[in-house]
């Protein structure tokens, strides 16, 4: 066993959204096939990318965040016939959303991981992981949960340890 | 385009009030509507407001000036019952609420038989924060408008044969749309957090919003709370992303929630935003023609995915 | 007391008690936008402009945080705010439509229940208010027996002069203590004329019938006149110096959270809407009925006092033209 | 309070090795709402079960988390555990820390800070679980097959055989399909007529075989198990019940010369007529378009001579509903035509072959029709513009077919095997004749099909030219073909009698009519959509639905006859039980909170969503709202996504579950 991992200064959270039929099962034959990838990814399962709704990747910023990766099945693959057609739709838009608040879009990757992919998951979540990294952390949505209106300001210390607890 | 503030013709309006009183008056009269949404004269000088009339004798309380700025369909929307459910309703529509009308019959919310259209050709309104017995100039006209694509309403049951006499203004929204654009993503990040930070959760935006049919909101809900509902700087940002999405393909631009808002946020640049976006990925216009579905609600296989690994 | 005060010293006493760490709330612009907010330097305050929402939440912010909790395993810890912790603040340039609206609120913050959270920032807290010069349609303060000039609300109260400067007259002891602690820039009155002041064009209403036609008429067919075209949104209450209704929301995770204060507006169809899903209040209407009951008449009833200035922001705010002093008008002439 | 029980697998190794499992149990155990967490060295084993089950009965579990392997490996196990202990199955869920985290990181304090958090996430998530009973919907046992050919035929036979009713319709006057339209059959050479005519009358026999020709799917509703459909019943203008099929009516009837799309046109018919003597049912039709009395008011001599009375003029169309559980589509192939297409059509016609002008340029369907003994000239191959036999004939394969300047990219399937049957046919019945056949690469997987084609060759004297056409012109009474050979590389110039063309392989016109009514999806070709191109062929995605045949893609007969079987094996194992058990993982909408708007109804893919009305207790309207028909609904959940209210829910993923885990992290 080895535990001579490389150390980092920062090492990012970072939520990925997948389908349970392409990236999911990718995912698990990334596992099988014993392939290692960073450790810093949570996984979500949905039936379908069609199922995951923009506001999932607006509360995972907020509740600290600072990667998040949307994967389905290739177009055309989709279980559901359409699902993954939708989302596409869907997140070419909310991501144009993001960019135009200010939301550096290089913390969010979508990609279409197969079932037989498992090369291809540990490679998207590699190059995140790195990417995010070398970034730092999101401290956009951080900072912003911090913020009071001036009138409700007081700034204790207790409070703030009761923030950083959040 | 003109560096000082140059008066705009609104000469034209008083001949649409004379009309516009005589049509739903006959229309009242005949029996083919059971109310006539429109505007009326307020207390304050020059100000005007959304009126529903049922009787044809107070058809002479409607008017048609620069003041009127409200988007009438709200009125028809799920959200606002008080408005008679019954019968046909006659509704005083600008270009761009009846693209509004257009949007809520695509989404099964109207439909075009219930609904006698009085359009109004329109040369513009005054903008939000302009008193309202100001003149319409190039300074003192609401931003939209100098981006309108619909001085004269199409499609309608009635228009006045006016023709509006518009100067060719500056874009405001695209020339934002634009400025924003080109700045790195923090510096959005700062300049819509100032924004957001008025935010006080009013609702005003919701609530004018013809789209915000909802009977309740996504953000009224807390099983799950998807949206903090404090009016903190969080929940603020939350509220007005997923306001903007929910927009997305449907906002044609009436800027009513830009228009409403007490704290003057710029929210109708979201929108515009989006509508760009739209159009850029999907050449879809929201308010043009009553679709079947819109264009977050269908696909083509060859769908930009540039963006996806 | 009565005292004169230069522009320049004003600015000068309001940059040393930035200086000396107070929190100086005055009228400022925020992205456009005049409100009242802590100022970095007396220079950013701006005077000219009614800020957009009134100078209630020096003291009942639009969001408070009350406690915080922490959840671990059956554990739950809870932890109080302390209201000790807020800072001593100066509430400068405070037009009468809105120190006005303070002690009026004092009545409800400290009737049965004591409201720490508004009282200790009450305590913590000098008023100065500022002679009003500008006044527009919406403008009603003297409608509701106010002026722009009255007194009411403030510690230290300022009417600009004629030539500059301002005659400063006290009205209670921390508006003394504010001269005496930088008497030096303080001067004897000038004797110098006031600027002339505003004047609010509309009528003044007669409260009492207001409040007689308001005791009989809790159904009528005005309300529904008065109210069709509200869409329910609460611009016009979070925007009103006077309206103090707040609503409780814990925020946070399984966890850990905040337990928050935010305003509320019986303008909202949630406002009253029970877990059942009935809700007494059915319709903007009767949501109306109770914005205009509440001010001219329930408060009167409970605490003697009116709940509107006449400061006319809701009137400017209304997304559809919503005219309070419009309807009181109508309302005091159906009594005669 | 929840008391959620978390169960820690080791997996032998597998993830003790890389995991610290006491630590995640330790660490897990501290988390609000769970009162009880262990590790266990193999969870899904017997005993592993046992512990499972016995901890949920003593410490009266309410929620259970078994972190181990993948959901997918192991989740049924544990579901059909927590269950057997009496707790509902959905109540239990499994955190992936084997293929999520122990096989996929080395550094053990890494992967064990991992493994607690996925477990973490999944305690947040299973509290907010909900118990979800299956979801059971009634199945009429009563199946509907739309298309009278091979593959209708087929699954019709096979499914009332089991013994239940199938309701069989054909749009055509007789069942049979384009087989019935064959002369022989490769790769045997058998008469196709002699194999097909006795299915078609066991259709006519079989007490469990309802069948309707000349008729038509008006409407079709409902869902799984409960179908409704609307059939049309055209009117025939004679009296089925009556007619004996003695055929006089037809004998009689003075307008003879009608041509006969059953012969491809090339032979002809009376107005009242069966469009073969072998029809299924022998019953006559009247082709009211040319029939003189309904054009004139006069003669009726079919009327006067119809002994039984059978002749009707007054027939109505009729509209019949029929209940059914399940459809089988076997709606079969059109082929194409080279004429001419109209404008801004993506497929394009053959111009350089004259646009289907050339009368002695025909379709492998009508050299069928000539070869026939029971064809238009019984059996003699005949040059349609002056009757002489052709003595050079010239095929050529892929006309259409993988040809994506024509707007056809795919292989038609069955036309090299056909056409090297058409050699053979030719070569039998004009023996001084030469066949010369054009081909871009002979396709003959299959079996006995390369030795077939080998014979056409080597025992039929057929002359195979690799090349394409490109052009064909009459000459006199001659076609002149002119091609090039690209084995040799020179041109060709052949003067032909006749030239008969392998045409494309096309859905039946109209096809996306009856997809749409239907539901199904179809493809760019209006081929309809399998449900999943290699492991559901047979099955549409929208439940209930099944196809069989060409309707799917081009197929020859053995493959269509298998598919239909197959077709009709899914029905019959949707019928062996009486109510149709599913997984509760489907879309639910919260009415008070629903406003119609219906953009749900535009997302589902399935048309699992329907209008419904809600009205008060007088009957008025109060609204219009969305609701999901479980047994339809598929539970993807992009109605969810897509609600801007979120009034409609996916049970086991609904928003509550996902904020949950988002907000352990």
């Amino acid at each position: 066993m080895k535990h001579t991992a490389p150390t980092h200064d920062f090492e990012p959270k970072i939520i990925a959204f997948v389908c349970t039929w392409c990236t999911y099962a990718g995912a698990d034959l990334a596992g099988t096939s014993r392939m290692q990838y960073p450790s810093n990814v949570r996984v979500l399962k949905f039936p379908c990318t069609g199922r995951i709704d923009p506001v999932f990747i607006l509360k995972a910023f907020q509740q600290g965040a600072d990667g998040v990766l949307v994967s389905g099945c290739h177009p055309g693959d989709c279980h559901y016939i359409a699902g993954n057609f939708h989302a596409r739709r869907r997140f070419a838009v909310f991501r144009k959303l993001l960019e135009f608040i200010g939301v550096d879009l290089k913390r969010l990757q979508f990609s279409w991981v197969s079932a037989a992919e498992g090369g291809k998951w540990v490679e998207v979540v590699t190059d995140l992981t790195v990417k995010v990294r070398a970034m730092g952390p999101m401290t956009e949505f951080k900072e912003l949960a911090m913020e009071e209106q001036w009138s409700g300001a007081i700034n204790t210390p207790e409070l703030q340890e009761a923030y950083n607890a959040i | 385009m003109p560096l000082t503030s140059q008066p705009i013709d609104t000469s034209i309006y008083s001949a649409i009030t004379d009309a516009i009183k005589t049509e739903a008056e006959r229309i009242l009269t005949e029996g083919q509507v059971t109310a006539v949404v429109g505007y009326a004269a307020a207390r304050r000088k020059g100000s005007a407001q959304p009126i529903i009339i049922t009787e044809a004798t107070d058809a002479a309380k409607l008017i048609f000036t620069a003041a009127c700025v409200n988007n009438l369909a709200v009125y028809l929307t799920k959200a606002k019952k008080e408005v008679p459910k019954s019968g046909k309703i006659g509704i005083v529509v600008k270009g761009c609420d009846l693209k509004a009308l257009t949007g809520l019959m695509g989404e099964s919310q109207l439909k075009r038989e219930d609904l006698y259209l009085i359009g109004v050709p329109c040369a513009g309104v005054l903008g939000s924060t302009v008193q309202p017995a100001t003149g319409l100039t190039t300074d003192t006209i609401a931003p939209k408008c100098t981006e309108c694509d619909a001085h004269l309403p199409t499609g309608c049951d009635f228009v006045p044969l006016q023709t509006p006499v518009t100067p060719e203004l500056e874009q405001k929204y695209a020339t934002e749309i634009a400025r924003l654009e080109a700045l790195t993503p923090a510096e959005r990040w700062a300049y819509w957090k100032e924004q957001f930070s008025k935010c006080i959760k009013c609702y005003a935006c919701r609530q004018v919003c013809p789209f915000c049919f909802c009977e309740q909101c996504l953000c009224d809900r807390n099983k799950p709370q998807m949206v903090d509902t404090t009016p903190r700087p969080a929940g603020n940002t939350a509220w007005h992303i997923v306001r903007a999405m929910h927009l997305a393909g449907r906002c044609a631009g009436c800027a009513e929630c830009e228009r409403v808002c007490p704290m003057d946020i710029p929210l109708n640049l979201l929108n515009r935003k989006m509508a760009k976006e739209l159009k850029e990925l999907y050449d879809h216009e929201a308010g043009f023609e009553v679709l079947d579905k819109g264009p977050l609600n269908s696909y083509t296989d060859k769908d930009d995915q540039s963006f996806i690994k | 007391m009565q005292k004169y005060i230069s522009q320049q010293n004003l600015t000068t006493l309001l940059d040393i008690l930035i200086a000396q760490g107070v929190r100086v709330v005055a009228p400022r612009m925020n992205a456009g936008t005049p409100l009242y907010e802590p100022l970095e330097s007396a220079g950013d305050m701006v005077t000219d402009q009614l800020p957009r929402r009134s100078a209630k939440e020096a003291f009942f912010p639009v969001c408070e945080d009350i406690m915080t909790y922490e959840k671990e395993g059956q554990k739950v810890t809870v932890t109080d705010i302390d209201p000790a912790r807020f800072p001593e603040t100066l509430l400068f340039g405070v037009r009468p439509c809105d120190a006005s609206a303070i002690p009026v609120l004092d009545a409800v913050f400290s009737w049965d229940y004591k409201d720490e959270f508004f009282l200790e920032r009450r305590r913590k807290t000098t008023i100065v208010g500022l002679a009003c010069t500008t006044a527009d349609d919406a403008c009603f303060c003297t409608a509701v027996g106010l002026s722009p000039s009255d007194t009411k609300g403030s510690d230290l109260f300022l009417t600009p002069l004629e030539g500059g400067g301002y005659a400063c007259e006290t009205f209670s002891d921390k508006g003394e203590a504010l001269i005496n602690a930088h008497s030096s820039l303080f001067s004897v009155p000038s004797g110098a004329a006031a600027l002339p002041l505003a004047e609010p064009q509309t009528e003044k209403f007669d409260l009492k019938k207001v409040k007689a036609w308001l005791d009989e008429h809790f159904e009528d067919p005005l309300w529904d006149g008065a109210a069709v075209r509200c869409v329910g949104c609460g611009a016009c209450a979070f925007v009103c110096p006077a309206c103090h209704c707040f609503d409780i929301v814990d925020e946070g995770t399984e966890k850990a959270g905040t337990r928050r204060k935010n305003w509320d507006a019986c303008g909202f169809w949630k406002f009253t809407h029970h877990a059942s899903g009935h809700n007494p209040r059915d319709g903007q209407p009767k949501r109306y009925r109770n914005r205009i009951m509440h001010k001219f008449k329930y408060y009167d009833d409970k605490f003697g006092q009116t709940l509107c200035t006449g400061c006319g922001r809701c009137i400017r705010v209304c997304p559809v033209g919503i005219d309070i002093a419009g309807i009181v008008e109508e309302i005091s002439k159906k009594q005669e | 309070m929840s008391r959620i029980g978390v169960f820690i697998c080791h997996c032998g190794e597998n993830i003790s090795r890389t995991v610290d499992v006491e630590r995640v149990a330790l660490e897990v155990g501290k988390l609000p709402g769970v009162s009880f967490s262990t590790d266990y060295k193999y969870m899904c084993s017997d005993p592993g079960q046992n512990l499972l089950k016995k901890a949920i009965q003593e410490q009266k579990l309410t929620h259970i988390v078994v972190a181990a392997c993948s959901p997918r490996m192991h989740e049924k196990t544990f579901r059909k555990a927590v269950e057997a202990a009496g707790l509902n199955p959905y109540l239990c869920e499994m955190a992936n820390i084997r293929e999520h985290c122990s096989w996929v990181h080395e550094n053990r304090e890494e992967a064990t800070v991992k493994a607690t958090e996925i477990v973490g996430m999944m305690v947040e998530r299973v509290k907010k679980n909900r118990v979800l009973p299956t979801i059971t919907v009634p199945v009429t046992k009563r199946s509907l097959v739309i298309g009278g050919g091979i593959a209708g035929i087929q699954a019709a036979l096979d499914i009332a055989d089991c013994g239940h009713e199938v309701i069989l319709v054909e749009r055509e006057p007789s069942i049979g399909g384009h087989m019935a339209q064959l002369s022989e059959t490769f790769p045997t050479l058998d008469c196709s007529q002699c194999i097909m005519t006795p299915k078609m009358v066991d259709v006519a026999n079989h007490p469990k075989i309802k069948l309707y020709t000349y008729s038509e799917i008006e409407l079709v509703e409902g869902y799984i198990g409960n179908f409704q459909v609307t059939i049309k019943k055209r009117a025939r203008s004679v009296d089925e019940d009556k007619c004996t099929g003695c055929g006089v009516c037809m004998t009689k009837c003075p307008q003879k010369k009608i041509p006969n799309k059953f012969d491809q046109n090339i032979g002809m018919r009376t107005a009242i007529y069966v469009p073969f003597p072998q029809a299924v049912p022998n019953t006559p039709v009247i082709d009211r378009d040319n029939c003189t009395w309904y054009k004139t008011g006069k003669c009726g001599v079919c009327q006067k001579v119809c002994g039984p009375g059978a002749v009707d003029f007054e027939q109505q169309d009729k509209l019949i509903v029929e209940a059914v559980g399940a459809i089988v589509v076997a709606t079969g192939f059109d082929l194409y035509s080279i004429d001419e297409k109209p404008k801004g059509s993506p497929i394009k016609g053959y111009g350089e072959f004259g646009h289907g002008k050339i009368p002695d340029v025909i379709d492998g369907m009508t050299f069928e029709r000539l070869a026939s003994a029971s064809g238009p000239t019984g059996g003699k191959i005949l040059r349609p513009s002056d009757g002489k036999e052709p003595k050079q004939i010239v095929f050529i394969q892929c006309i259409g077919s993988r040809a994506r300047e024509k707007g056809i990219s795919y292989c038609s399937k069955v036309c090299c095997m056909y056409t090297a049957k058409h050699t053979m046919l030719y070569h039998h019945k004009v023996h001084d004749g030469q066949a010369y056949v054009f081909f871009m690469d002979a396709r003959t997987p299959g079996k006995s099909y390369d030795e077939f084609w080998r014979r056409s060759i080597e025992e039929e004297e057929a002359v195979y030219i690799r090349g394409m056409v490109s052009r064909l012109y009459q000459k006199g009474d001659k076609i002149v073909v002119m091609g090039s050979d690209i084995a040799v590389g020179v041109q060709v110039e052949i003067e032909a009698d006749m030239v008969v063309l392998a045409t494309a392989v096309q859905p039946q016109k109209g096809a996306e009519l009856l997809a749409q009514k239907l539901g199904i999806s179809y493809d760019k070709y209006n081929f309809y959509s399998e449900a999943h191109a290699k492991l559901r062929p047979v099955e549409c995605a929208t439940a209930g639905i099944y196809l069989a045949g060409a309707c799917q893609g081009p197929k020859d007969i053995p493959e269509t006859v298998s598919q239909a079987s197959a077709a009709a094996a899914k029905v019959m194992t949707l019928f062996s039980k009486d109510q149709l058990e599913r997984e509760p993982i489907v879309a639910r909408v919260k009415e008070s909170g629903c406003v119609g708007c219906f953009a749900c109804k535009k997302v589902c893919a399935y048309g699992a969503v329907e209008e419904k009305e809600i009205r008060d207790r007088q009957g008025n309207l109060i609204k219009t709202v969305a609701f999901v028909n479980p047994g339809v609904c598929a539970g993807c959940g992009t109605c969810q996504a897509t609600c801007p209210s979120k009034s409609v829910e996916l049970d086991g993923y609904t928003d509550e579950q996902v904020i949950a885990m988002i907000e352990a992290l």
